[in-house]
């Protein structure tokens, strides 16, 4: 091992950066810094380190962004309740408050010094493995996504099939949680979430069928390719500036809400109905470790959403594609989480046959319908001139005639009431 | 159109996000222990003993131990022992005054009846409450020296009612003192009339 | 408790409401009991269900009541009649102010105690503020029941600091007024009060047209609570059910006008009526009735004569009504609010009742959520109004 | 709306031989109320709540109330002739008689009518006695409003409502044994530090502490209850 | 007598010696250690008091009050602590905020028994200081204290939200005064303490036993002439 190999890495940096897009430097610096890491090891360790690099990046950056989307959530949903949230919580061994920007850490210690209270009759070994196959698996949907121009973690030829894959897994530990227990109300919890989740993969799944179809691939990477360019350099190629992309888009989300436990679909920990659902019998840092992976599930679902529909990593216009890839991605995640957060402020809870009819007969429908509508896209490529206007509308009608009539379906029976006055 | 209340929905609360930057009235928090609230004229929390003079609070307070609160008191959390001398208030008359007095602001439902019944204005309710301890029973038992405040600081905190109960004793005491003038003056009348042996002797001896 | 148990179960219900589906296969288990409360978060406070359940729909709802029982009744025979008041802050903590009233209409009636013109006004001014209190109070911790998280519970704690800073600077509490009087009310609202008070009728109505933008044509909201708790006006008027609640089911009844105590006979306002009585009808009538308060307060506040605010005759200390019985009653935020006294000469009444609206209307708690799920069961008690306080007193 | 007098001559008429008399209130309210016998209590209510003239559909408030058996002393002038002389005026004697009044408890029902918005009519029922007879019949089949009404007045009074479908405690656990707001009901003495001790209090106070512990000299108590 | 509820935590039934006093040798190897080990105290300290995340739990007037607290014009939020959780088993803070009836009590205390260690207690409001105004109520427990341990006291009645705020404020200052080890440590590091609560039954006339000696001393009595 010498020197020589983290010294040219250095002093090729300047030359990097002259290239285009692509081969700019701040878009080549993961990959510089990476590789200035490992240029120190001897070759055959490279691989492995290099992947361990990636799982301790990966780590490390979401579950710092865990930390800070759960003081996002609290600060905006104070923001939208008219009060300023956490801002108070001093740096540790300081007095410096700084907008209570240490508030997740003080909440970190004080769940992970707190008791691990197991109930008498719960399956001590269901309870303690629920947190950890929920964490582990949705630690693993990190796996696939494109978070940059040149970061993705696994090329996998079925990445998204792995993904939904991975992600199907955590309905398992939440029905373990709320078996184990051996309370009420967690019972109560795993059955609503094993049906809810269960409902809500279909549309889930659906919703991406569409993409898939249209870009040819089930790899997340060429998904993203297949997103690339401008049309007159202004809009996007984006999947969701399509009339079938912008609905598959939409059930995705909804689909992604009800997935991710979020608000209004959040029947599993309904706090006003059970308690706290199936993280009732929960405390300490197995709560936490419940609490980070739904937070990882959310994000992982918006990321995945994010290479689907928007775009990936693409920058929007041409004029801005100097900054950086991952930057863009993170934007499109911020924007998205704050999407969550301000629809969980806003929404009441769905009761649970009006959320498995939803799923059913509103989301399913329209999903399928969006399959055919996607498959007449991808048939109509080639029109063109009036045509193309012809193609947009017939689309446009096939999204929006279904959504229409389904919904007056699904409201049928509510409505807002006239009253009468007695004098 | 189905979802079209919910969007309004997200309107209102987009509307109140925004409006928490630049709008007071979206964004109402009072940063507490920095800011506090300018509390009423009339808020009230538990009772103290007006003191006419802060130098020397346990000669001039004005209650008589007359007992009238601790009777009228619905949760009972008062307790009064009358003083064995008089001591002159201020008008100079002598009065009886309270040698034991208690409240235990951990029963007060500070319901401000005390002060209401009380005829001599001896009594008032407090503005204080930030008075969370660790303590229950020595911490919220209030004795006399602990209840007794200044005048001053009853027109601190309650300025127009203060200055009304002020009036009001001043205009009492100013009518006692020329009823004792004129007791005097009579007195004196009466003994001129004793002197002269024309008249009558007084009825009374 | 097994499924075959179900048939005995509706047989043994004595008094008609909703019949729970009997299932007689395999398919269905056993029937699970779920003890809700008095710790649990949507129980507005102490109060507890024991609900039987098949799958998540109740066969059998049982409440328990008494958690927070704290002897107001056995108290109030033994404090003064003047002693009581503030006592009857603490029943519906809430609307304290339109307790007070209906404590001081209670002795008014049995000392035969006249009240000054400015007095009433005040009352109904006071009144009438407690009711947009407490109706928005309840439409928010409705949609905290129904799932949302906070929002509209904060907008309506936002209206009503605005409500208590005028409580505050008036009587000196927040929550606890103590600010009627036999004869009259204790002090009297200055000229800045009164214009406080103005503003904030003024302006209530725009907070009011922003929140029902929030919530009233939400379809989530609309889907949860229309058709859930269903309450027929026979039933309601059986079981006693008096308030928002009766009027939602279409019951024309509200003792403002029935009664016309105090001077509510002077203004122009109209009792709005539903014709489903679910949960969405008594979410309604309270919204529309706060709309209705407003005119009350506009019509109130530019009429308010000039006088004394308390009886001159009227006796703080030593009250000693003759012997004998009354009952007032005045129509509260949630419903008949009512005093029964009862007087043996002395200063402390013989026997004080309270006749507690929100324990009243609980009755038809079970006939409403049969056939429902744990989901509706929560926004049905929520509906109902209750307040601990005042149910178990 | 009828007077008192009016509904009691309409219920003699229709049910004869029921016990109604019309209980006057003293008061300046002149809320005043009849007394029913128990044997047509659930009949006269029934005739109440369908009649239409009346229609008192809701029953608004039901009330318990314990009359303690009290002695009362009578004073009553008797006036004996002298027998010797009959011409001076008769000797007046003052006697006094005691008199044991037998205690009872009394449920007061008030009655609305919301068809006719009239009311309220008020009744009253009362128990043989305080202990063995404390029943009068349930009026829950009649009104619903009843049902917990009647249980709260079970659970605080100890009166038993026959035909009640579902009567329990309901304020008090199951296991409690007394009826609270009787009179004569005495609290479990569970007396701590009170600084402020008045009447009752004071009493259980010095019982408490008989002899006042020097103040330096006190050691903490443990527990001070009985 | 009593009930065991749970057993994650159990209670030590025979006497437990008290803690080894500390000696000055160990005293001087924890200064030696001392840097690490105050900076992890600090951290443990700073953790545990900025987030406190209170039990949603309310019993009566005082709980409209603790609402009032965490909403918009007072934020509770701001000091980390508006996180309520439903569930005891993820709350660090029971504001018992309000009247504990007899009836409430044992659930109260299981409550507090069910939530995990670390945990602190609040007594908010003159009721669950010491039963307060409706102290001489049959039904009425005086003061939560004579069951579990009370960290804070806030009297009024209802206390002001920003008094609630004021007794957090105390609190975190509490908190950041524990100390790890020694005798200054807070109640669940120390093994002498107990960390469950026995749950009191329901008796025949009132709880049994109506109050717990291990966490309840009254203090010296103050006995009153009249």
């Amino acid at each position: 091992m010498t020197l020589s190999g983290p010294l040219t890495f250095l002093l090729q940096l300047p030359l990097a950066s002259a290239a285009g897009a692509a081969d700019a430097f701040l878009e080549r610096l993961p990959l510089v810094a990476r590789d200035w890491v490992t240029s120190w090891l001897p070759e055959p360790w490279r691989w492995l380190v290099n992947s361990l690099l990636s799982i301790a990046v990966i780590l490390s950056v979401f579950g710092l962004l865990f930390a800070y989307v759960t003081l996002a959530e609290r600060k905006i949903l104070g923001r939208i309740q008219n009060r300023p949230g956490p801002n108070r919580t001093p740096i540790p061994f300081t007095k410096l408050r700084f907008f209570g920007l240490a508030q997740p850490f003080a909440d970190g210690v004080k769940s992970l010094t707190k008791e691990d209270v197991v109930p008498r009759g719960a399956d001590h070994l269901l309870h303690f493995l629920a947190p950890v196959v929920l964490l582990a698996f949705s630690i693993l949907t990190f796996a696939v996504i494109p978070y940059g121009r040149h970061l993705v973690p696994v090329e996998l030829n079925a990445g998204v099939l792995y993904f939904f894959a991975a992600g199907a897994a955590t309905e398992l530990a939440v029905f373990m949680a709320g078996w184990a227990s051996r309370n009420k109300y967690s019972l109560l919890a795993a059955m609503r979430a094993l049906a809810q989740l269960i409902s809500y993969e279909l549309p889930l799944l659906l919703a991406w069928v569409p993409v898939v179809l249209v870009a040819g691939s089930l790899s997340t990477t060429e998904i993203v390719a297949a997103q690339a360019g401008w049309q007159f350099n202004v809009i996007p190629h984006w999947h969701v500036f399509t009339p079938w992309g912008a609905a598959g888009f939409a059930i995705f989300m909804i689909a992604a809400l009800a997935e991710s436990n979020r608000s209004p679909f959040d029947l599993p920990e309904a706090e006003s109905e059970l308690i706290a659902g199936h993280l009732t019998e929960y405390s300490g840092f197995k709560y936490a470790l419940f609490f980070m992976a739904e937070y990882f599930g959310m994000i992982a679902l918006s990321g995945m959403a994010i290479t689907l529909f928007l775009g990936g990593w693409h920058a929007p216009s041409p004029y801005v594609e100097f900054i950086p890839s991952y930057v863009w991605f993170m934007g499109k995640l911020s924007a998205l989480l704050l999407g969550f957060i301000w629809i969980r402020a806003t929404f009441p809870r769905l009761r649970m046959d009006q959320l498995t009819r939803f799923a059913w007969k509103f989301l399913v429908p329209l999903a399928l319908i969006n399959l055919g509508n996607a498959a007449f896209w991808s048939l109509s490529f080639h029109w063109s001139g009036p045509f193309q206007i012809l193609r947009w509308l017939i689309s446009v009608l096939v999204v929006v005639g279904p959504f229409v009539l389904l919904g007056r379906k699904l409201s049928a029976g509510v409505a807002p009431r006239v009253y009468r006055y007695a004098v | 159109m189905l979802g079209t209340g919910l969007l309004q929905g997200l309107g209102v609360t987009a509307k109140n996000f925004v409006g928490s930057f630049h709008d007071p009235a979206r964004l109402t928090t009072i940063e507490y222990p920095e800011v506090k609230t300018k509390l009423p004229e009339a808020y009230r929390n538990f009772p103290f003993l007006v003191t006419e003079n802060a130098t020397d609070p346990m000669g001039t307070l004005r209650c008589v131990a007359c007992q009238i609160c601790e009777k009228e008191c619905p949760p009972q959390c008062i307790y009064i022992e009358k003083s064995k001398d008089k001591k002159p208030d201020a008008t100079g008359k002598p009065q009886l005054f309270p040698a034991v007095f208690a409240i235990d602001t951990s029963v007060c439902m500070s319901c401000q009846i005390c002060v209401e019944v009380c005829p001599f204005e001896a009594i008032k309710m407090d503005q204080v409450y930030e008075i969370a301890t660790t303590d229950r029973f020595s911490a919220l038992l209030l004795n006399r020296e602990q209840l007794a405040k200044s005048n001053a600081y009853y027109h601190e905190i309650h300025p127009t009612e203060a200055a009304e109960v002020d009036a009001r004793l001043a205009a009492e005491r100013k009518a006692a003192e020329e009823k004792a003038a004129a007791a005097a003056a009579a007195k004196a009348a009466a003994a001129a009339a004793k002197a002269s042996p024309v008249a009558k002797p007084p009825l009374t001896a | 408790m097994s499924v075959s148990d179900l048939s005995a179960l509706n047989a043994q219900r004595a008094t008609p409401g909703a019949r729970v589906r009997e299932v007689h296969d395999s398919f269905h288990g056993d029937l699970l009991e779920v003890s809700m409360g008095p710790h649990h978060p949507s129980t507005h406070g102490v109060f507890r269900m024991i609900v039987t359940l098949d799958g998540e729909t109740i066969v059998k709802l049982k409440p328990v009541f008494g958690y927070l029982h704290r002897n107001h009744e056995k108290l109030g025979e033994t404090v003064t009649y003047l002693g009581s008041m503030p006592y009857t802050d603490r029943l519906d903590y809430l609307s304290s102010m339109t307790n007070n009233w209906a404590y001081a209409l209670a002795v008014e009636k049995l000392a035969g105690q006249a009240v000054p013109e400015r007095a009433e006004y005040v009352r109904v001014i006071l009144a009438e503020l407690t009711r947009l209190l407490n109706h928005t109070c309840l439409a928010g911790f409705l949609m905290q029941d129904c799932g949302c998280s906070g929002t509209p519970l904060m907008y309506a704690f936002r209206e009503r600091e605005y409500i208590l800073d005028l409580f505050e600077s008036l009587s000196g509490s927040r929550m606890m007024c103590n600010y009627q009087r036999f004869g009259g009310c204790r002090v009297d609202p200055s000229a800045d009060w009164l214009a406080g008070a103005q503003k904030l009728t003024d302006r209530y109505g725009t907070f009011l047209d922003e929140f029902e933008t929030l919530l009233t044509g939400n379809e989530i909201i609309m889907a949860r609570t229309q058709g859930v708790g269903k309450l027929s006006p026979e039933l309601a008027i059986s079981a006693g059910v008096t308030g928002p609640m009766l009027r939602a089911t279409g019951v024309n009844y509200d003792l403002r006008k029935v009664d016309a105590y105090g001077v509510y006979p002077r203004f122009d306002f109209r009792v709005p009526l539903g014709d489903h009585g679910d949960v969405y009808d008594r979410y309604m009538i309270r919204v529309l009735e706060m709309r209705e308060s407003i005119k009350i307060l506009q019509q109130a506040l530019a009429g308010l004569p000039a006088g004394p605010i308390m009886d001159p005759k009227a006796k703080l200390r030593s009250f000693r009504p003759k012997a004998g019985e009354a009952y007032g009653r005045i129509e509260g935020p949630k419903g008949e609010i009512g005093f029964y006294l009862l007087s043996d000469g002395s200063p402390n009444p013989y026997r004080y009742r309270i006749r507690p609206p929100s324990f009243i209307n609980l009755t038809v708690l079970e006939d409403m959520c049969l056939g429902h799920t744990v989901a509706d069961a929560v926004i049905i008690l929520g509906s109902v109004d209750i307040v601990l306080g005042e149910v178990d007193r | 709306m009828e007077s008192p007098e009016q509904i009691r001559d309409r219920l003699l008429a229709r049910f004869p031989g029921a016990e109604i008399s019309v209980v006057t209130n003293p008061g300046i309210a002149a809320q005043h109320s009849l007394l029913l016998g128990a044997a047509h209590a659930r009949a006269i209510a029934e005739f109440l709540r369908d009649d239409p003239t009346l229609k008192l559909d809701q029953c608004s408030n039901v009330t318990g109330i314990d009359w303690p058996e009290k002695e009362i002393v009578e004073t009553k002038n008797i006036s004996t002739p002298d027998p010797a002389n009959p011409a001076a005026p008769p000797k007046v004697v003052e006697q006094k008689t005691k008199r044991l009044q037998p205690g009872f408890l009394e449920v007061v029902y008030h009655l609305y009518s919301i068809t006719h918005r009239h009311g309220p009519v008020i009744f009253r029922l009362r128990t043989g006695n305080r202990t063995d007879q404390a029943t009068v019949p349930s009026l829950t089949p009649v009104w619903r409003s009843c049902e917990f009404q009647e249980r709260e007045v079970f659970d605080l009074f100890g009166v038993t409502f026959v035909g009640h479908p579902d009567l329990r405690r309901i304020l008090m656990w199951d296991e409690f044994k007394d009826h609270p707001m009787r009179r004569d009901y005495v609290e479990p003495d569970d007396y701590e530090w009170e600084p402020t001790p008045h009447g009752a209090v004071l009493e259980k106070a010095k019982a408490h502490y008989p002899t006042p512990p020097a103040p330096a000299a006190v050691a903490p108590v443990k527990g001070a209850v009985a | 007598m009593f009930k065991r509820d749970s057993e994650d935590c159990p209670l030590s039934q025979e006497v437990t010696p008290p803690p080894p006093a500390v000696t000055e040798a160990e005293r001087d190897e924890l200064r030696r250690q001392g840097i690490l080990l105050t900076s992890l105290q600090e951290l443990y300290t700073w953790g545990n008091s900025h987030s406190v995340w209170p039990l949603n739990f309310g019993l009566a007037c005082c709980a409209i009050e603790m609402i009032a607290a965490s909403m918009a014009k007072f934020d509770i939020a701001r000091f980390g602590s508006e996180v309520f959780r439903p569930s005891p088993r993820q709350a660090d803070l029971l504001i018992v905020s309000g009247t504990v009836t007899k009836k409430m009590a044992p659930q109260v205390i299981r409550l507090w028994n069910q939530m995990p260690e670390p945990k602190y207690c609040i007594a908010m409001g003159a009721c669950a200081i010491s039963g307060g105004p409706f102290k001489q109520g049959y039904n009425v427990l005086k003061g939560i204290d004579r069951f579990i341990p009370v960290d804070i006291y806030i009297p009024g009645c209802p206390p002001r939200p920003e008094a609630l705020l004021h007794g957090l404020v105390q609190l975190q200052k509490k908190i950041q005064g524990f100390k790890l080890t020694g005798p200054d440590a807070p109640r669940h590091l120390r093994d002498d303490q107990p960390c469950n609560c026995p749950v009191p039954e329901f008796g025949e006339h009132d709880l049994e036993p109506p109050a717990n000696p291990e966490v309840w001393t009254a203090p010296p009595a103050i006995v009153r002439k009249d």
